[in-house]
């Protein structure tokens, strides 16, 4: 357990933002607040693609001259980063439906605290 | 064998989603004839791809004419195209009945309620149709997002239970997604046919155990499994009217489906039920919820909200069926599944009706329903009668081939649960029948008429649909033994 | 790029993940997560995701803040403080054991930076060999997207032309008239 | 409500900001095949060089024209991509397989490089349009309500 914790940094700071994320979303009551913790656990779920995608002396993916100058154990691998291109895409496409969502809440209820809206149900 | 059927069972929907906006500012009344188009057309083709798989086999399409592990294939076999046919039509009947509901209660919004329905379905279809994992995540977001919103759009308190949806929506693709990363760390590849071959190689690994449990965790929130229900019963209750048919009968079934596929078709049976003992857990799980949830919904005065708790106790019931483990467990849940989409579709689409045309929300409202409405009213007790399982609707040979599996695998929890949670059912069902039949007409009676034709229309086929499933159940019992089985039974 | 580098950037990203979180006004808490992004995209850029750093940047820095900020403008940014001990606990003592299974799960993971791990060897060597040859272009990154698995792309485009159908819906006054 | 800026320095870098912010976005679209970026971002850049103006001249002195309809031209954008990927598919082959579109005098992996930059621009007038008309909704109540 504890060579995760020092040789995979970015391993750790995935789970303390996913988890965070996570928090967030389920305990605060400011929905501002939980799409916060929202775009937390989506980013830190990009952060776990991109270090699988890394690789040692590894170069960005775009080929130099002729495709047969560099095998390829000399690039990063591609696919999870177009992965997370769509990720990215989904996560603010979700980020500004939730907004709206909000705003119109906050245009019916005038608060953004979920129980106080909870309350004017009533 | 490749084919460009799946491509265009892609491409029919989506074309029309995207075109209604389109068309729609130019004038508004394009939009319901380009949709139910659309999805007519959509039922014809998915036939006739369910027809060829029966005759010839699975077809393939590889979209952008790559090979399957380096580009993205769409597969329609006996299990896909069963559940596309039963998507296709079911949504075809949903929209029929939407048509005067959304005048009343969308009027200003016709034109993104019909292309979200649209997007809505072809990403539904994508899901159960698409052979990648990650292309199955981007169509399950594509497909959340247009049902928060059209859960959310009737304000107030349907707002709310959208926001709370897209919370615990978001966090379940997620784990979804994060599932999927594992899988990727451990094998290289995300076909789903790949990735079945190369699992075996590294199914010890812990990393593939955690991103299974994960992707169950996550596809479980979404598909309103018992103790991660929490955003299910509020969103079926305030959701409108015109939305409802379409989200209860099909949208949580498809994560169910895309459990059932990776379950049984990337680990196969005997992974899941030896190696990694998933479907022990899943099948106790199934139990509960299918007790839990008849035993919430006698307590609730809300119809919608009653239905709504038995969607939660079905889900058990499909669950239960699906870890049984014997073949015809598995098929039994599957066409409980396809009973249950029918049932729904038609109990929520009498829900809808009622509130139209009388505003009854409550189950003591129903009452109204008694003397002025006979099509709704015989819709209403055909499908309450098939949740309860009476014969010879489809329901009831739903729990008669679940049953019959249960007492295969001597699991005689299994079909303790399945009785139990029928009785309760029976229950809510008969208490309801009693306050709608047994009760004198109030005196003042509201002035109510029969609902328009179109809604009339679609309680009566989705009615016939549930007699004529129950008495061809061994035809389409039949089709599923043959051709919609995973291997290992 | 060092591990140095690395440690330090996700220091960063996370202190201010922390301070996103944890500030009261909500102004402040959106420009920190803004600065959190700014980060992630040079950590990206430094692990060799240079795409995924430029979107990072234009999306996460850029159109989300705007989101927020408009979001924000239009409603409140004060968040009130109250006590809810009993749901903290029961979401600490859940997110506890979902932190233990990642944990669990992480020891069989490929070792970060390994040329010979799998993900690094199946598919992914087919697009870096064979890309410029079939596709006639050398960004690797472009020729997945919008080649190889450009149906995902169609559907990413769809998800946000979804989002965009969404808002639209959800925040029209009811007045308006379609124009 | 958020009031359009008064500050002659904000005003000058925005008017300088703007055409050159829609410079790199074209950049950014017609050089993804050699460096890094492509339709989606250069739709973001886009979409920033039109909500800059708004945010600094205010909603009035906008393409206001746009407000409602930015989202058709979100589905114009999508039908190009999807377009592009319909026509194999009707000529029998599968659908986005830009080899097999119908440009005389072309090699496979040619016509794949021009399908690739078509669908790239159906997705940075789609991505662009449709961010545009997000930005417009979410900020609706702008206009005369006030608070």
């Amino acid at each position: 357990m504890a060579d995760i914790l020092l040789y995979r940094p970015h391993f750790v700071a995935f789970i303390i933002l996913f988890l965070l994320g996570i928090y967030i979303m389920v305990v605060n009551l400011n929905l501002v607040k939980k799409l916060i913790g929202m775009y937390l656990m989506q980013t830190s779920i990009i952060l776990f693609f991109i270090t699988l995608a890394v690789k040692r002396d590894g170069t960005i993916p775009i080929l130099v001259s002729s495709a047969t100058a560099l095998p390829p154990e000399a690039y990063a691998n591609p696919l999870p980063h177009v992965l997370m291109l769509t990720a990215i895409v989904v996560g603010v496409s979700t980020l500004g439906v939730s907004l709206a969502m909000v705003i119109a809440l906050y245009r019916q209820y005038n608060t953004l605290e979920e129980d106080e809206i909870l309350g004017k149900m009533k | 064998m490749t084919s460009s059927l799946p491509g265009f069972l892609f491409a029919i929907p989506f074309f029309a989603a995207v075109v209604i906006p389109v068309v729609g500012f130019t004038n508004q009344k394009f939009c319901r004839p380009i949709a139910l188009g659309a999805l007519v057309f959509l039922s014809i083709v998915s036939v006739i791809g369910l027809s060829e798989v029966v005759s010839h086999g699975p077809l393939s399409h590889e979209f952008g004419g790559w090979a399957p592990p380096i580009g993205i294939e769409w597969v329609v076999d006996g299990l896909s195209g069963l559940l596309m046919v039963a998507i296709s039509v079911v949504s075809l009947i949903a929209l029929v009945h939407a048509g005067p509901l959304v005048e009343k209660e969308l009027s200003d919004r016709v034109i993104p309620f019909y292309s979200l329905s649209l997007l809505l379905i072809a990403a539904l279809g994508g899901m159960v149709l698409t052979g990648d994992l990650f292309n199955l995540f981007v169509f399950l977001e594509i497909g959340s997002l247009a049902s928060y919103v059209l859960v959310g759009v009737a304000g107030g308190r349907s707002l709310h239970s959208a926001f709370r949806y897209l919370i615990l929506g978001t966090i379940g693709a997620s784990l979804y997604l994060l599932g999927v990363g594992y899988f990727y760390a451990e094998t290289g590849t995300l076909n789903m046919a790949d990735l079945a071959q190369r699992l075996p190689e590294v199914i010890d690994s812990r990393a593939v155990l955690t991103g299974l449990l994960f992707i169950v965790l996550g596809l479980a929130i979404k598909m309103g499994l018992f103790p991660l229900h929490g955003w299910l019963p509020d969103a079926y209750t305030y959701a409108p009217n015109s939305f409802t048919p379409l989200l209860t009968s099909v949208v949580t079934k498809v994560p169910l489906y895309a459990f059932v596929r990776i379950a049984f078709w990337i680990f196969g049976m005997t992974t899941v039920s030896t190696q990694i003992p998933i479907l022990v857990v899943l099948g106790w799980i199934g139990a509960v919820a299918a007790i839990v949830g008849a035993y919430l919904a006698i307590w609730q005065e809300n119809f919608k909200r009653m239905l709504a708790y038995s969607s939660v106790s079905s889900m058990g019931l499909f669950m239960l069926g699906f870890s049984l483990g014997t073949a015809t467990g598995f098929a039994g849940g599957l066409f409980y599944v396809l009973a249950d989409t029918l049932m729904k579709a038609a109990l929520f689409g009498v829900a809808g009706a009622a509130i139209y045309q009388c505003g009854a929300i409550t189950v003591t409202d129903l009452v109204r329903l008694q003397r002025n409405m006979p099509w709704v009213s015989a819709a209403l007790l055909i499908s309450a009668l098939s949740m309860v399982g009476i014969p010879p609707t489809a329901g009831f040979f739903g729990k008669w081939h679940l049953v019959v599996g249960a007492l295969e695998a001597e699991k005689y929890f299994a079909v303790a649960a399945i009785l139990v949670s029928s009785m309760l059912t029976a229950l809510y069902f008969f208490r309801m029948f009693q306050r709608v039949w047994a009760e004198p007409l109030p005196l003042v009676e509201p002035h109510v008429l029969e609902t328009p034709f179109p809604i009339r229309m679609s309680l009566g086929v989705l009615t016939f649909g549930i007699m004529a499933l129950g008495l061809g159940s061994d035809l389409v019992m039949g089709l599923i033994f043959e051709s919609a089985l995973p291997n290992g039974f | 790029m060092t591990l140095f580098d690395d440690y330090l950037l996700l220091l960063l990203a996370v202190v201010m993940a922390l301070g996103a979180v944890f500030v009261r006004d909500l102004f402040s808490g959106v420009l920190t997560l803004a600065a959190y992004s700014f980060f992630l995209a040079l950590l990206w850029a430094g692990l060799g995701a240079v795409d995924v750093a430029f979107t990072e940047a234009v999306v996460g820095a850029g159109l989300s803040t705007v989101f927020f900020l408009v979001a924000l403008f239009l409603t409140s940014h004060e968040e009130k403080v109250r006590k809810q001990l009993q749901v903290k606990i029961m979401a600490l003592g859940s997110l506890g054991c979902l932190g233990f299974l990642l944990l669990f799960g992480s020891v069989d993971l490929p070792v970060v930076g390994d040329p010979e791990s799998l993900p690094s060897k199946h598919v992914s060597s087919h697009y870096l060999r064979k890309s410029l040859e079939e596709t006639d272009t050398p960004n690797v990154v472009t020729a997945v997207l919008a080649d190889y698995r450009g149906f995902d792309t169609l559907g990413e485009a769809t998800v946000i032309f979804t989002a965009g159908l969404a808002c639209w819906m959800l925040l029209r006054r009811r007045d308006d008239s379609a124009p | 409500m958020i009031r359009p800026h008064d500050s002659v320095i904000v005003h000058t870098l925005a008017r300088v900001f703007t055409p050159i912010i829609q410079l790199f976005a074209l950049y950014v679209l017609f050089h993804g095949h050699y460096s890094p970026g492509g339709g989606f971002q250069a739709g973001t850049l886009f979409a920033a060089s039109v909500i800059l103006p708004i945010i600094v001249f205010g909603i009035q002195g906008s393409l206001i024209v746009l407000e409602r309809r930015a989202i058709i031209l979100g589905g114009i954008g999508i039908l190009l991509y999807a377009g592009i990927g319909l026509v194999p598919l009707i000529l029998g082959e599968e659908f986005l397989n830009y080899g097999e579109l119908p440009i005389p005098g072309m090699e496979a992996s040619a016509r794949r490089h021009w399908g690739i930059l078509g669908i790239e621009i159906g997705v940075a007038i789609a991505v662009a349009a449709t961010a545009v008309s997000i930005y417009y909704s979410l900020r609706e109540r702008g206009e005369g309500e006030g608070k």
